[in-house]
This record gives C-alpha cells, structure tokens and sequence, in this order.
C-alpha cells in the first residue's frame, strides 16, 4: 500500500497547514483563558485573537465591517441561527433540492413549529436549475431564498448572482450556505449581493473542527438562538442589540478560533482566486479521468467550471459502502459513501435507495492522488 | 500603507470597564508599544478636532461619540461602543498613528496649544445632578464656566465626595488636566 | 513581580493537565478527520475518540448509558437545549436569583416568545435559601425546576437533594446546571435524582473551550434544537429519535473532545472527592484570610463545606475593575471584576450597581498564592 | 475485572452501512487486536445462545436484536440501533471475550458444534419477495426447510439476481456457513 490518500475534503480538510495547529498550541498553552471585560491583560489577549480571526473572516468574504460576523460551533449551527432568527410565522422560503440536511431539516422544524412553508426548486441530474423555476416558486410571503453556493454531493456551483437578483425582484432576503465553497471559491457578499451567509471553519477554510459562523449584511435584525452571557449590558434579560455580542452567547471555542484564523491567513494571502485556478486543474483532471471509466456512474455536470472539487459516483456491481471500505483497507484512500446528509440531492441524481461514493480534494491534492483513486476504482471491474 | 517599519507594532488592550459617562457603553486603556509623544505635533496637524497639550503631552480627540485621549504610551477611550468597537478603535488609532509618522515628511508638525472641546462635552462627563452646591444653577451652567476657566473643577461638590463618582472624577481630572482648565 | 497567578477558574480552568493539549495535538495531527458511517478507518476512530469521552462523562456523574449524554459547545448551548427543548406553551418554571444569564435569559425568551413563565426564589445575602420558598412558588402548570448546583459568583453549593424532592413531588423535573460544580464537586445524578443536566467542559472538567454536554434522563423526550445532518436516518426530514444522535447535528467540536476526554480521565482516575478535599482546604484558608482583612467586604456564606472555590469581594473605596486591574498589573494577578453574567445574584449580595471582584481557584491552586493575593489586596487600603 | 495482561487490546471499528436487514439500523465490522480462535471453545461454554462452528472457527449470538459473528480477527454485527450502539457491542463483546479469557481456568470449554437460531431469525434475512422462485410458498417456508437442510441458500433466486440484494447475499452466506447450512 502506497501512502495514505485523502479524499474526503468536503467533510473536513486534512491537514491543515502547520501554523493552524500550532495557533491552537499557543494559545492553550500560552493564553489559556477567556473573554476579558472587566479582566486582566492576558483575557483582552484572547479577544483580540478572536477580534483578528473576525477581521480575516471579514477580509475572506469582503465585508467592511467586522462586526457583522459573528462565531459558532459550525455551518450548521450558523444555519440554524440564520433560519430561525430571520423567519416569522406566515413565511415562505425557495429553497433547492441541492440543500444539506442542516437547511431542509432546520426549514421542516420551522414548517411544523412555527407556520413557515418552504418550496424546494429542483434541478436535473447534471445539478442544472431552470431559473425560472425559482421565479415561479415566489409567493406573496416569501421572505427568503435560502441555498448552498456548492452542492456537498456533486460538487455543482450554483447559480448565485442570478438567483440573488430573482430573489430582491421579488423583496425576498438570500441566506447563503458557503460549507462547500468558502475558501476555495470567491465569496464576495457584496458582488453576490447576498443578505445572510453561514459558513463552516473546518472545511476549505482549514480551520479545526468546532467552528464556524455567520454574516449577517447591515440593517437586518434576526432574533437570537442562544441566549446566555455577553461581555455588555449583563443586567437585562434579553440578549443585547449589538453585533457579535447578540449571537455569541457563552463562552466561544478560543483555541478553534485562534486556529481558523491561521488558516484564513494562510488563504487570504495566497488568495482564493489563486487556490481555485489550481483547484481547477486538479479538478478537471480528474473529472477526464473519471469519465474515462465506463463501469463507473459518475454524477453532477461533469464541467470543471461549474464544479468545486467534490465527485459523487458509483460503480457497477457494488454497494458503495463496500467501495469505500475497499479503498480504506485495501488501498489506503479515504473517501466516504452513503447520502452525505442530502437526500435530496440523491432524488436528483437518482441515488436515493443506495447513496453514492463521494471523493472530494482540497487544497494539497495532487494529480497523483488521482491517479492512485483511478488506478483502485480500475480494481473494481 | 506604505511599505517601511512601522511606528507602532502593537498596541495591546488592557483594561475595560462600563463607560462612567454612557450607560451600556465601555471605556477601556490600551498599551502602545512605543512612546507616541514625537508624532503628537504631526497628529495636531492631522487630527481636525484635536485639543493638544504640548506641556504635558496629551492629545484629545472624539470621534462620533467617543473620546479619545493619547498620552505616553496609553490610549484611553471613553464611549466606545462595545469590545469589538474597541478593537476597531485601537485598528484605527494605530493606523492614524502609523500613517501620520509614515508621512511625516510632507505633513507640517503643530506645536501649538489647542482647545477644541463643548461645554456639552464637559457637561458629559459631570454627575449631572444639578445639586446646585457649586453655586451654579445648572451643571450646564457649572461646565460653561469651567471651560471659560472661570471655576475649578474641584467645586463639584458630589464629585468630590464618598464613592459613587470616584471613577467619573478621575476622567474628568484627566480631562480637565488635558484641556488645560483648572482642576 | 512575582510568577503570574491565575485566580479566573470559575472562568476556564488553566493550566490544563499537559495529557489535554497533548491529546488535541494527537487528534489534529494523526487523526484529524470527522465522523465515520459509511467512511473508513480513520473516520471511526474520530468517533471512537467521542465515544470514550461519553463514556467518562458517564462515569463521572454515575449515569449507566453513555447514549443518554450528548456534545454541546458549551453550557450555555446545552441549556438553551434543555429548556427550550423541554418546556411548552403555558408552562411554568421555578428558578433562582444565584443563576446564571444562560439560566435567565433562556427563560426570559421562553416567556416573550413561548408563553412560558418563571419564578424567581431569593435567597439571603449570603446565598442561604428558604425551601418553604420553593414550595410557595410551584403552581399547578409548574413543569421544572432549573437552578445551577454552585453559584458563579460567590460559590454557594444550593441544597440539590432538599430542593429535588420538592420539584418531584410537584412531578417536575430538574434541570441542574453543573458549570461550577462538575469537576470539583461530586454530581452523582442518581443521588442528586436529577432529570436533566448541562455541563461546561473548559472549566473544571479540565477540558478546552468550546465543548461542553448534556444529560438526558431515559424516558424524557425532548423538542431538537438543531437540525441539521446526522449519520443515521438521512432521509428523514425530522431528526433521528435516538440519543445522543438527535442533539448532535453537524460537525462536532473533535479536538475540543478529544482534550476534554483527558480532562475527564484525570478527574475520573483522581477521584472528584479527592479533588474536593485538596480544594477545600485551600477555600478554607482563603476564607479564613479573606475575612481578616476589615477593609473588604466578603460576599457569600463564609462557610467553606457549602463553597466551591469562587469568592466575591469588594476593597473598600474602589471600584472592582480598577482592583483588578492594578491586580494584574501590579502583581501578576488574574482575577474578575463586574456581574459576571448574573446580576439576580449581585441584587441578592447587594452589589448590582458597582459588581464585585471575583477570585477562583482550581485543582492547581496553592495557599501560597493565595498568600501572594491577600498581600496584593492588603496594598490597596 | 481482573488486573492482569488483557486478550484484547484494542477492538477498532472498520466499517459500517445501513442495516441490509432492519431499516435505520446499522451493520459493522471490527477488528480485533489478536485472533480470537482460541477463546470459542470457552465462548462456546459462556454465551448460552451462541452457534459455534468449529471446523471454520465461527460463533455467532444474539444480543436483542443484534446478530454478532466472531471470526478470527472479526467481529460483524448486525441490525445494531446507531454507531453508540455499536461501540457498546464492542465494548461489551471486548469484555466478553476478555472476562473469558480471564477466567479459562474455571470454565469447561467446549469444542461442539451447535447450530441455535430459528427460522424467523433466517427469514428476516432473506428477500421476503414472497417470489416462490424457490418452490416454496412463502420466504418463511424457505427459511424452514434451509434450517432443516432440506434446501440450498442458492435456491433463493431475488438474492442471486442483480445487485439489489448484493449485500444481503453476503451476509446470508456468511449466516449460513456460519450455520453449517447449505450454501
């Protein structure tokens, strides 16, 4: 067996460049502590870390004001806050048949507890929407678009700017779900135009797992999702108005932030725009060589540009959990099989019943590693 | 930004508590990780709004409600917003700071005392008790008089007795010394 | 100057035995990758690592079923969790004026947005309640009782037992907020007969920030409180009924886990008694000592076996931020200064308006240093 | 627990699916850290319930609804309730095996062949097509005569057909060798 490869990005990236980790060292060992108001030097000390990792956060998605990001434990947690602190009783939300289990499922919680109707927009087998679709789905109440930039299953880029204008046409707000692209594909909140963005830590943003966050565009007030203790205003009893102390009750992950903000460092000075161009390569590459293997099914586009580096498939004659554990055991390649939480997705591509095999790549995958992945899929005849 | 070393390379926060003045508000010290007392003439130039001290080397400013005071190595802010507003107002301060001494060649240094403060301003910082025991009818009327430096500000009888303003009365010595009135 | 000493245990326990970092540093560098179903190897020992870190939470409150204990970021999250996942409409809740914000402002929410209401038992400046006024307080639609075991502000361990037994026989539940007591205080939730129960891990269970849990009685069912993707039952729209999957959604916080695991297996190896017995003798002298110097004003009991290591204070004549500051500025002291999230508590010890200085300690802490702080406060007459 | 040298060390998970039996439950594999071959004959002894195959050096039990084989290095559970499930199972099956060991000097081991399962527990892994492919009228009459060895697994036509039942042939073969059933 050749050295370990993997190949399962999407779900966390590994690793991480080395500074990430020794961020985290750093501050356990030499900071230590927590949130300062009212404190001493070495707490302000920790704020600051997380006032930088705000700042990077900030600078990654262009936004002017760092006050409007604020952490959570992750993309799911800052979808649950977006959802639920933007919707109202009475309201509909467009959605698509693309979206992880962290927005259909937040989104049918709201259906049943709290009057909210959601219409998801389905796209073809390839992950094409018809944008006309989006337009017919639009009601009087819809409030809010809500989807994902990139599809966690077959990898396909959405049509965002396209929707987002759809969207404002009809005075609906755009929540926006980055877990797949952030990192490794330009988000800019301003040229997207979008209104409220979740985002993971610990996927291309190469931070550890247990962070994340949202941006939440000036003028939009949501109702909290945790309440607990602020740094300000302890004597009231409700939350206070003011950003990020609104959404970051209790105490944050420190060492998960000062980590994340390592690997945004290290992403806002290479530039996403030049860890896509080479990305893409990667990505083409293998998408040649996976459409080349005729007893594979290979799902989503199968055009680079539309893609970011995630391919779902399957291969004639076995389950994909076996496939899975025979690339582990046998070949020492790590990719993961199932439903990848998206069913619907599945329904579009027609993988409910079985699920697929998913392999994804980030930001040190090598055209080598591909062919490694080629040479053991080849196996499997 | 340009390029070369710069003046400032860090500027540590270190103490915060609730604004004496503004409810809901903080004040908080940060620590410069150099003497910024040379670039203080040039800031005079730069810096619209500044009350400067040559003497005692202070330089006083506001921006939007906050009130920023430059001395030694301190920065001391009254009415920021909250600690993100902190950390953005040491951002900008180091900036200012930075950028001023970055250009200093082409920016003409002031060394002249200036007092550029309201007695609204002043008024902000008083007990706002209206206790009449200074001999005015107002604090309002107190402040005017105190900027004109017709009455020391020692007059303020509930600043100078028991705890209750004792925090106020050091910004407002602080203040007081920076403007130059009698305190 | 003598070496810092750090007095904000009550905050985040630092430093950590090395075993924590040192796991943390194992999981991001060896393993590094998330949660296993229908992946590989490495992927199954993440949750491994998970799994054994719910094993020693079990252990450590004596609950039989690791499955009834579930990964939160912290204490504030995981009561969120609990009230809001437990009470109803038209429900009503007794609670105390020692709790915390994450105590009261959930329940404040819970009562503008859910129809639910709380009574608030006050107790005495030293933090002694009347059980008579638990019982007045329960009305016929009173659903649970939710108090904290030990105060975060001036230490007071609350009679759990006396107050259990009147919540049951008014058939409501107990929700027991351990923040300051897991760890250094045992929580046996048989004994204690206790329904639900949050738990911060940075704190005295010695692991990170950023990960925290609950405990969920069998045979209590409680509403989600995040959706999102989870390893069984995909393509249901609801989450999975089965513990701890349905109050895990997303990613979790793995090498905040990961170090908390070694936390766990520290206390669990020593012993919580053994734990409690080393820091009582500490509290005793810091009692002792603090109730010496006639220019401070000393909150709480006084009393050393109803006192975890917390302690609240004020030095005559000076406002608290500035004693900690000079503090930490003079002698290297790290202590804590305002309401510390919990102004009922401060009306109760009368110090709402100014706050207190807050001194904690930990498993590490040595009369010595407490010696080093007395002398430092003695400066201050 | 005793204090001396464990059997096993470590057990480790290395794969897991959707159940091919019970719906939203899991099947997985671990795998041991030592060859469990010599401890059957003492399993054998212990778990009242257990098939034991000696030639191929199988056991096979249940534990409510889950089905546990141990082969080897492997352990192969099915129908179990989610992945905290199946790190009980194989804490539990650890401890079994280790607690055994442990105690060998008391226990008669025992190197017979039993075959303890029920048709009900073959049937619910067949198709139940209800196909009567197999010349029988229902999957549960199959699962009789199987049981009886009256018939061949390669009679069951659904499971040998395409890949919808792929998984499930591999585990009723496992079952059935394990059995000492006609494959």
């Amino acid at each position: 067996m050749e050295k370990e490869i993997y190949l399962d990005w999407s779900a966390t990236s590994y690793k991480k460049p080395t500074q990430v980790l020794d961020a985290m060292i750093s501050f356990i060992e030499d900071v230590g502590v927590s949130s300062g108001r009212g404190a001493y030097k070495r707490a302000f000390a920790a704020d600051n870390i997380v006032y930088e990792c705000r700042k990077e956060v900030a600078r990654l998605f262009s936004v002017s004001d760092p006050a409007r990001i604020a952490f959570t434990s992750g993309a799911t947690e800052s979808i649950n806050l977006l959802l639920k602190g933007f919707l109202q009783p009475g309201d509909h939300v467009v959605t698509t048949s693309l979206e992880h289990n962290a927005v259909i499922r937040t989104l049918h919680r709201l259906k049943l507890t709290r009057d909210v109707d959601y219409t998801i927009v389905h796209c073809d087998s390839g992950g094409h929407f018809d944008l006309t679709d989006f337009k017919k789905s639009v009601r009087p109440n819809t409030k809010l678009f809500a989807l994902n930039h990139a599809s966690n299953v077959i990898g396909r880029i959405l049509p965002i700017r396209a929707i987002t204008k759809i969207a404002h046409e009809h005075n609906a707000k755009i929540m926006l779900d980055t877990a797949q692209s952030a990192g490794s594909l330009e988000v800019n909140v301003a040229e997207l135009d979008v209104d409220l963005l979740a985002f993971a830590g610990h996927k291309s943003l190469l931070g550890p797992q247990g962070v994340g966050g949202v941006y939440i565009r000036e003028g939009i007030t949501l109702a909290t999702f945790k309440e607990g203790g602020t740094g300000s205003d302890s004597k009231s009893r409700t939350m206070p108005e003011n950003l990020p102390e609104r959404f970051e009750a209790g105490t944050l992950n420190y060492p998960g932030i000062a980590g994340l903000k390592e690997g945004l460092k290290y992403i806002n000075s290479r530039g996403v725009t030049s860890i896509r161009k080479a990305e893409l390569e990667v990505i083409k590459y293998a998408l040649e060589r996976l459409k080349a293997l005729e007893h594979l099914t290979l799902y989503g586009s199968g055009n680079a540009d539309d893609t970011v580096g995630v391919f779902a498939l399957n291969v004639k004659g076995y389950e994909p959990s076996v496939v899975a554990h025979t690339l582990d055991i046998e070949h020492g390649i790590m990719v993961r099989s199932g439903l990848h939480c998206a069913p619907l997705a599945h329904e579009s591509i027609g993988t409910l019943d079985g699920g697929a095999l998913r392999a994804s790549i980030g930001y040190t995958t090598t055209k080598h590693e591909i062919d490694v992945f080629i040479d053991a899929l080849e196996k499997l005849r | 930004m340009t390029e070369q070393k710069l003046f400032l390379e860090r500027v540590s926060l270190i103490y915060m508590a609730p604004c004496v003045i503004a409810n809901n508000n903080v004040r908080f010290e940060a620590e410069f990780s150099s003497d910024v007392k040379e670039v203080m003439p040039y800031l005079n130039t730069v810096i619209k709004n500044a009350t400067y001290n040559p003497e005692r080397e202070i330089i006083f400013f506001t921006k939007g409600p906050r009130m920023i005071t430059l001395r030694d190595r301190k920065l001391a802010v009254q009415r920021a917003d909250d600690q993100t507003d902190a950390y953005k107002i040491i951002d900008f301060v180091k900036d200012l700071i930075n950028d001023t001494y970055a250009n200093r060649e082409s920016i003409t240094p002031s060394y002249e005392k200036k007092v550029r403060t309201s007695a609204l301003e002043i008024f902000s910082y008083l007990p706002r008790t209206n206790c009449k025991l200074c001999g005015e009818p107002t604090c309002l009327a107190f402040a005017v008089k105190l900027l004109a430096g017709e009455v020391a500000l020692s007059a303020c009888v509930p600043l100078y007795s028991g705890e209750k303003f004792s925090a106020r009365k050091k910004e407002m010595e602080e203040l007081v010394e920076t403007m130059g009135l009698n305190s």
